[in-house]
């Protein structure tokens, strides 16, 4: 037994949030330091993951297993190349969404980080998760925290906007439910052994109908999530309404388990269903690219203006996705943490006009640069790694999405170069908007330039953009094994089908032995050419 | 002489549901109701239940019947209650009443045919009931027990006055 | 020693990061030697690499130095390598020895501004990106330089941000230069597609083997060529460089004249292979080349606005180096790319002297009669406006020459007139500009005229110099008929492309036209300007329509405006509150109130009474048994 | 002797009238005596069947449902005290806290 260092990450913060209960309300700064500290930890021992991270095999890493409920629910994590980076992505952020809040949050302190690290908890219990029912449960606890922290610490139309993100979001989970419960009642009658495991479904094959059903269920799930048009409208009302700190962690990480639950589950499982979807699922991206980038473009409001401009890139992420090679979804990862740095980072910034303020409308600024010169610096930098600028972050994730979704279709990645135009067209008008032109509004001129606390949490943030622009070889490493395992999984079980399409033997079945030799010897050799 | 025993005691029976039904007055409707429970006593005592019969008359017609006239007693209204204002749910509820009735008669179909078995001896004597609850019956008879004790405290908690703080 | 050369865009770019860093704390003087220094740190390296270069023989070509693997996923692999070879010899030399020159005037210039630090970030952070560009060995990390120079060009067009048409001039330079770029990038991505390598050395491979077919060849070229348009400000892309006069003198004079601008052509010399290849997408670079060259050249005749001439005289100017390119001959576009960042940038920089003379007027209207009071500033814009008109031993008739007679060999007459057209409208133009500004008479605003004052010698010194190389730069590329040996240039850059011969009688004639065409403007700016002074404005109201549309630059901003800014923004809106608003949120907020609307109805149903929930029970209690029975 | 359809049928009939008096009564108190007649109903047919099938099971359960009848009387009882303290009314239509 090693040490469980996974399972560490994951209820850390947990810990944390239990031990917060037993601190006196009216310690603001000790309950403040104590979650800092504990989100911190959690953050320096996730970097062991990091550097102990083998990136030349597809098996999942740091494995813990445990009998929990029975019946092939077990409690079972691990990870690979594609969520290694996710949970970093997480555990980098809290800590700085923690230090956002500090003077944001002015009541129930206590309450707020307990539920800020109950969050914690349940995005990186999704990321680690091996057992599909391991991972619905986190997938659904993580809703709670969220909740609450919209609900509570909100804007004026928080219940509204809570509301329709948690029905939303309950709306596909439910179906997903159900998909899974059916997966695990078909891979009984397919083997005759209870199972949740995500390896051993990964290894069933099902009939093409029953893929299409079961493909659709979790397919809306994790729409939603993302969120792909047009399911997205719940996501402007929650980023608008929630607190900054919210605002950060849901558009830096939650968004992401969308994009991640596709690669984990919805691939892998139903190739077929994809490949008949991907038509739709592809054009539903780039509606989603180019009707973001114009939602965004004439909002009012900063913050929903930042919202839209997710719904652009995570357009172009679902688009990686879905264009299947190795290039593409290498870059959707690679711009799945670029988009939670610099849309995090946006909301940051965001966050910290409205202290300032109270007001995010944009038309309510004007000529801030001249009263905040560090964070007009900052704040560019944001918008520049948002738009892509080569050197910083988003160019790396950019070029290789589109390099991926050109190789699988040519006009769609055309069309989707548009994304280029559009984000530099509402990120840099906004920024002219609110930071230059002559200072007119005398409210203005009361605001203070950033303060220690606040260059303090924004500092990281901008060295990753450059280091992860500059020297992406360190992080895109460690994806290759994993994501090519990935495609092969799928080509494979493609092939099964078009060997025989007609056999009727193959209804739900599982990858036969002789097959599956072959797969590891495959599974050797690509990490010998990697 | 069975036969008329029968007739008699239910057409009481019968009669004073009805008369209890037809009343306005509560303390009228509980006396009716004893006098109902007391000749299902007898019809007990004609189906070889000697036991359960005077349990039925000293349980129901003596203590619960008692406790409804205390109940009564303290609520105390008096004047009596003003008609029902849907007088549709008399005829709705008794039509599906009668439906009720007819179809459970129905479902008696198959029993008309079954001879009356003779009486047997010792059928329902106290003595063999009392073995019985104390031996195959033993614990659903604690867990009655169990059970009057807490409708008793029950009952107590809930009516008694509460101290304002 | 030669491999050292890899350092020559990183002394810029650390410094630009020191600066960024403690800027704010640390003493202006110290600010001012550091990012000049700097600078003149890079062009000393890059003299020692050039020496080194030409002692490399020439089979080694180009010299790379790859630092690391920058980006690699799969087929697309990207170094972090540089290279250098005849080429980005020239850039470097040029860019770095500008470059200094000019931050050693920004020291004058901007010695009383309160951005100081951040405005020597900035242009050093541009020198960091240009040479980058120049000495990239691959087209994505040519494409960092690229997007690298956009940004400075951004950050110092709006430098001054409290005026809103700086902020707003600098949005415009970055969006538009974004669009050529989206262009730019899925050039780079066919590139990878149908050659598998962004490497140059390796682009030139697959063009000369034979790996590409000719239509992919003119796609790939004709993407890169809207990227080109963007940058180097041609047709249809051109709109955002004369707003960008908005920003700082010196930062015209680097950005928007001598260096950043001229990307286009340089980009296009360093592929020339594919633009050889591909006969269809040089001669739509040589047609709009030809076309920016006359087009911006009308509109310099009548704008009153000091920089906004110079502005479309640089646009009109780099017309002639894509003239260059499109005909194949890239050196003589090179040549010009050359010649044209001394003489451009030493016009901005004494139309910036002009200005810091008069208290930052630029409007010509009001200057007038200025020969006298700057004596050092008169002469030396002299010297690039004779440049810049063609006039002959000056830099700018050679380059321009070349240009010509490239064209003219090569059978495009079409392009060669138009050629010649801009030429006497350039020397036109320019002369109109120096007689306005400092002949005739003053009309400057008489509390301005008290204060004009020559330029402290910070400012006149790069003049000089630059003014000495105005003159001289030339020499290094004398015409074919003077002998062949003679054209050094030539001799050193060895790009390819097919240089038609003509005979010499021909080139002693085409050689003449252009003499006479230059002195033709300059004639007719005298007698304009001079001797019949009431001239223009009678012109000007007996065709009231064209001087309006010329003044007005054909209404080309405004159309943009309407038909691309205006029309996204207004459509945008529209989807915004009918369909988004409405549709989508409104389906959702929809299926929620049916919910609601149900729920109300079936609340009916809960009375709260027991008797009727009994009743239903019932209810359900018979029809159970009847269904049991039946 | 007495067929036991005889029996059933009463039973059946009398769990009927229980049934219409717990509509047609208004007040707690009655409606809750209707119930016992009902109990009562059904306590007939166990006895019934009881002896038809000559087992003694049949009048052990009659016991325990008098037994529970008992306790459920007095919580039962209870309850309806406390909502006339309340409430004031043992009136079905005042106590309508479910109403949705």
């Amino acid at each position: 037994m090693t040490f469980p260092l996974l399972s560490l990450i994951t209820f850390l913060p947990l810990a944390g949030s239990v031990l917060l209960i037993f601190i006196p309300k009216e310690k603001r700064a000790s309950l403040l330091y104590l979650a800092l500290i504990f989100s911190l930890i959690t953050f320096i021992v996730s970097l062991f993951l990091f550097f102990n991270f083998n990136g030349h095999t597809a098996d999942p890493q740091f494995v813990e297993k445990a009998p929990w409920i029975g019946y092939g629910i077990n409690y079972h994590i691990g990870i690979d190349g594609i969520s290694l980076f996710l949970i970093l992505l997480t555990t980098f952020l809290f800590p700085i969404a923690i230090l956002s809040s500090w003077n944001y949050i002015q009541s129930r302190v206590k309450e707020y980080l307990i539920f800020i690290l109950m969050l914690e908890t349940g995005i990186i219990g999704v990321f680690v998760s091996l057992n599909l029912f391991l991972f619905y449960v986190f997938w659904e606890a993580m809703l709670i925290p969220m909740y609450f922290l919209i609900g509570t610490w909100g804007g004026p139309r928080r219940i509204y906007a809570t509301l329709k993100f948690v029905l939303f979001t309950m709306l596909g989970s439910l179906l997903m439910l159900v998909a899974i419960f059916s997966l695990y009642s078909l891979y009984f009658k397919a083997s005759g052994t209870y199972s949740f495991n995500i390896f051993d479904f990964h290894n069933l094959m099902l009939s093409s109908n029953m893929q299409i059903w079961l493909f659709l269920a979790f397919a809306l799930a994790f729409a939603i999530k993302v969120p792909m048009f047009p399911f997205h409208t719940w996501l402007p009302d929650a980023h608008v309404q929630a607190p900054t700190a919210g605002s950060v962690i849901l558009a830096a990480v939650l968004l992401k388990m969308g994009a991640y639950g596709f690669l984990r589950f919805a691939l892998p499982i139903f190739p077929q269903a994809v490949e008949k979807f991907l038509p739709l699922l592809a054009i539903l991206s780039l509606i989603g690219i180019i009707y973001g980038g114009l939602m965004a473009l004439i909002q009012k409001d900063a913050k929903s203006l930042v919202a839209y401009s997710s719904v652009s890139h995570m357009g172009l992420i679902m688009l990686a996705v879905f264009s299947l090679n190795l290039e593409s979804i290498e870059g959707a990862i690679y711009q799945m943490i670029n988009h939670g740095l610099s849309t995090g980072a946006l909301f940051l910034c965001v966050g910290i006009l409205y202290e300032r303020a109270h007001t995010r409308l944009i038309k309510d600024f004007g000529g801030v640069s001249k009263q905040m010169p560090v964070f007009a610096a900052f704040f560019l930098i944001c918008i520049l790694s948002s738009v892509g600028l080569p050197g910083l972050n988003g160019f790396v994730g950019e070029i290789l999405c589109i390099f991926g979704v050109f190789k699988a279709n040519q006009v769609l990645a055309i069309l989707g170069v548009s994304t280029v135009i559009l984000a530099a067209g509402y990120l840099l008008w906004m920024y002219q908007r609110i930071m230059h032109g002559p200072l007119e509004k005398k409210k203005i001129l009361s605001f203070k330039d950033m303060n220690i606390r606040e260059i303090i949490y924004f500092v990281p943030i901008i060295i990753m953009m450059f280091w992860l622009g500059i020297y992406p070889q360190m992080f895109l490493r460690k994806m290759d094994v994993s994501v090519q395992h990935l495609l092969n999984q799928m080509a494979q079980k493609e092939k099964i089908l078009t060997q025989n399409p007609k056999d009727p033997s193959i209804k739900n079945q599982l990858i036969p032995k002789s097959l599956e030799k072959e797969h590891h010897k495959n599974k050797k050799k690509e990490e010998k050419t990697l | 002489m069975a036969y008329t025993l029968f007739f008699l005691l239910s057409i009481v029976c019968i009669g004073s549901i009805i008369g209890m039904i037809a009343t306005k007055n509560q303390v009228y409707n509980a006396y009716l109701l004893v006098l109902a429970f007391a000749s299902m006593g007898g019809l007990f005592a004609l189906l070889q239940a000697p036991f359960i019969a005077a349990v039925q008359i000293i349980i129901y017609a003596g203590a619960i019947l008692v406790l409804f006239i205390f109940v009564i007693m303290m609520i105390n209204l008096r004047q009596g209650l003003p008609p029902e204002k849907k007088k549709w749910t008399y005829y709705f509820s008794g039509g599906i009443a009668a439906v009720l009735a007819g179809e459970l008669i129905l479902s008696l179909k198959g029993t008309f045919s079954i001879e009356p078995s003779a009486p047997m001896e010792n059928f329902g004597s106290p003595t063999r009931i009392g073995r019985l609850l104390f031996t195959e019956y033993l614990y659903p008879f604690e867990i009655t027990s169990v059970l009057i004790l807490a409708a008793i405290v029950g009952a107590i908690v809930l009516v008694k006055k509460r101290e304002k703080k | 020693m030669s491999d050292i050369f890899w350092l020559i865009p990183f002394v810029p770019a650390l410094s630009a990061l020191i600066l960024a860093v403690f800027g704010t704390k640390l003493p202006k003087k110290y600010i001012s030697y550091q990012a000049c220094g700097a600078v003149l740190i890079s062009f000393g390296i890059s003299i020692i690499s050039f020496i080194g270069l030409l002692q490399t023989p020439q089979q080694n070509y180009p010299l790379v130095k790859n630092l690391f693997t920058w980006i690699h996923a799969g087929l697309f692999k990207a170094n972090l390598s540089l290279q250098f070879d005849p080429l980005s010899a020239v850039m470097a030399l040029v860019v770095s020895l500008v470059g200094f020159l000019i931050h050693v005037y920004s020291v004058g210039y901007m010695a009383e501004d309160k951005g100081y630090s951040r405005y020597f970030t900035y242009l050093n952070l541009f020198t960091f990106s240009m040479l980058l560009l120049v000495m990239a060995s691959n087209i994505v990390l040519m494409f960092v330089g690229w997007e690298g120079v956009g940004l400075c060009s951004y950050l110092l067009i709006g430098f001054w941000f409290e005026k809103h048409s700086a902020a707003t001039a600098g949005k415009k330079a970055f969006l538009v230069n974004r669009i050529g770029d989206a262009a730019f990038l899925l050039g780079i991505l066919f590139i990878f597609i149908h050659i598998g390598s962004g490497e140059f050395t390796a682009i030139h491979q697959a063009v000369g083997g034979g790996a590409v077919t000719q239509g992919v060849a003119t796609l790939i070229a004709i993407l890169l060529f809207i990227g080109a348009t963007g940058k180097s400000a041609q047709i249809p892309l051109y709109v955002w460089l004369p707003d960008a006069m908005e920003g700082p003198t010196p930062v015209s004079a680097l950005i928007h004249a001598a260096t950043m601008v001229t990307a286009g052509v340089y980009m296009v010399s360093r592929l020339n292979s594919l633009y050889a290849f591909s006969a269809a997408a040089a001669e739509i670079v040589a047609l709009v080349g030809a076309l920016t060259a006359v087009y911006a050249a009308t509109m310099a005749l009548v704008q009153n606005d000091i920089k906004r001439v110079l502005a479309y005289s640089t646009i009109s100017q780099i017309g002639y180096m894509f003239i260059g390119c499109g005909v194949g001959a890239y050196t003589a576009g090179m040549f010009h790319l050359y010649t044209h960042a001394f003489f451009k940038s030493l016009l901005f920089l004494a139309a910036g002297s002009v200005m810091h003379a008069l208290s930052g007027e630029l409007d010509m209207k009001k200057m007038g009669g200025l020969k006298k009071y700057l004596p050092l500033t008169y002469p030396t814009f002299l010297v690039g406006a004779i440049a810049i008109a063609g006039v002959p031993f000056f830099s700018g008739f050679f380059s321009k020459d070349a240009i010509l007679t490239s064209a003219f060999a090569k059978g495009e007459y079409f392009i060669w007139a138009l050629g010649i057209a801009g030429a006497v409208l350039t020397a036109f133009y320019i002369f109109r500009l120096i007689f306005l500004t400092f002949h005739g008479k003053e009309r400057m605003k008489p509390q301005v005229k008290e204060h004009i004052h020559e330029s402290p010698p910070v400012m006149t010194i790069p003049l000089i110099i630059l003014a000495f190389f105005s003159f001289g730069a030339g020499y290094i590329g004398l015409p074919a008929v003077l002998g062949q040996k003679l054209n050094v240039f030539n001799q050193f850059l060895k790009l390819g492309g097919h240089e038609a011969h003509i005979s010499m009688g021909i080139e002693w004639l085409l050689i003449l036209i252009s003499i006479a065409v230059a002195f033709t403007g300059i004639f007719l700016a005298y007698m304009f300007y001079i001797l019949k002074p009431y001239v223009p404005s009678m012109m000007a109201s007996k065709y009231p329509r064209l001087y309006k549309v010329l003044y007005n630059k054909y209404y080309v901003d405004e159309f943009y405006n309407a038909a691309f800014v205006n029309s996204t923004i207004k459509g945008s809106e529209l989807i915004y509150n009918h369909f988004d608003l409405k549709v989508i949120d409104g389906a959702v907020n929809g299926t929620a109130s049916s919910t609601n609307f149900s729920g109300k109805i079936l609340s009916y149903f809960q009375s709260g009474l027991i008797k009727d929930y009994a009743l239903v029970f019932l209810l359900g209690v018979v029809i159970f048994i009847g269904y049991l029975l039946f | 002797m007495i067929p036991i359809s005889y029996f059933l049928i009463l039973s059946a009939v009398l769990f009927a009238l229980g049934m219409v008096a717990f509509f047609v009564k208004k007040d707690l108190i009655t409606m809750f005596m209707a119930i016992e007649i009902m109990l009562n109903a059904a306590n007939l047919a166990f006895i019934t069947l009881a002896k038809s099938a000559s087992s003694l099971n049949g009048q052990v359960i009659v016991f325990f449902v008098i037994t529970v009848a008992a306790a459920e009387a007095s919580v039962g009882l209870a309850i309806i005290l406390l909502i006339f303290k309340q409430k004031k009314s043992v009136k079905t239509e005042d106590i309508s806290l479910m109403k949705g």
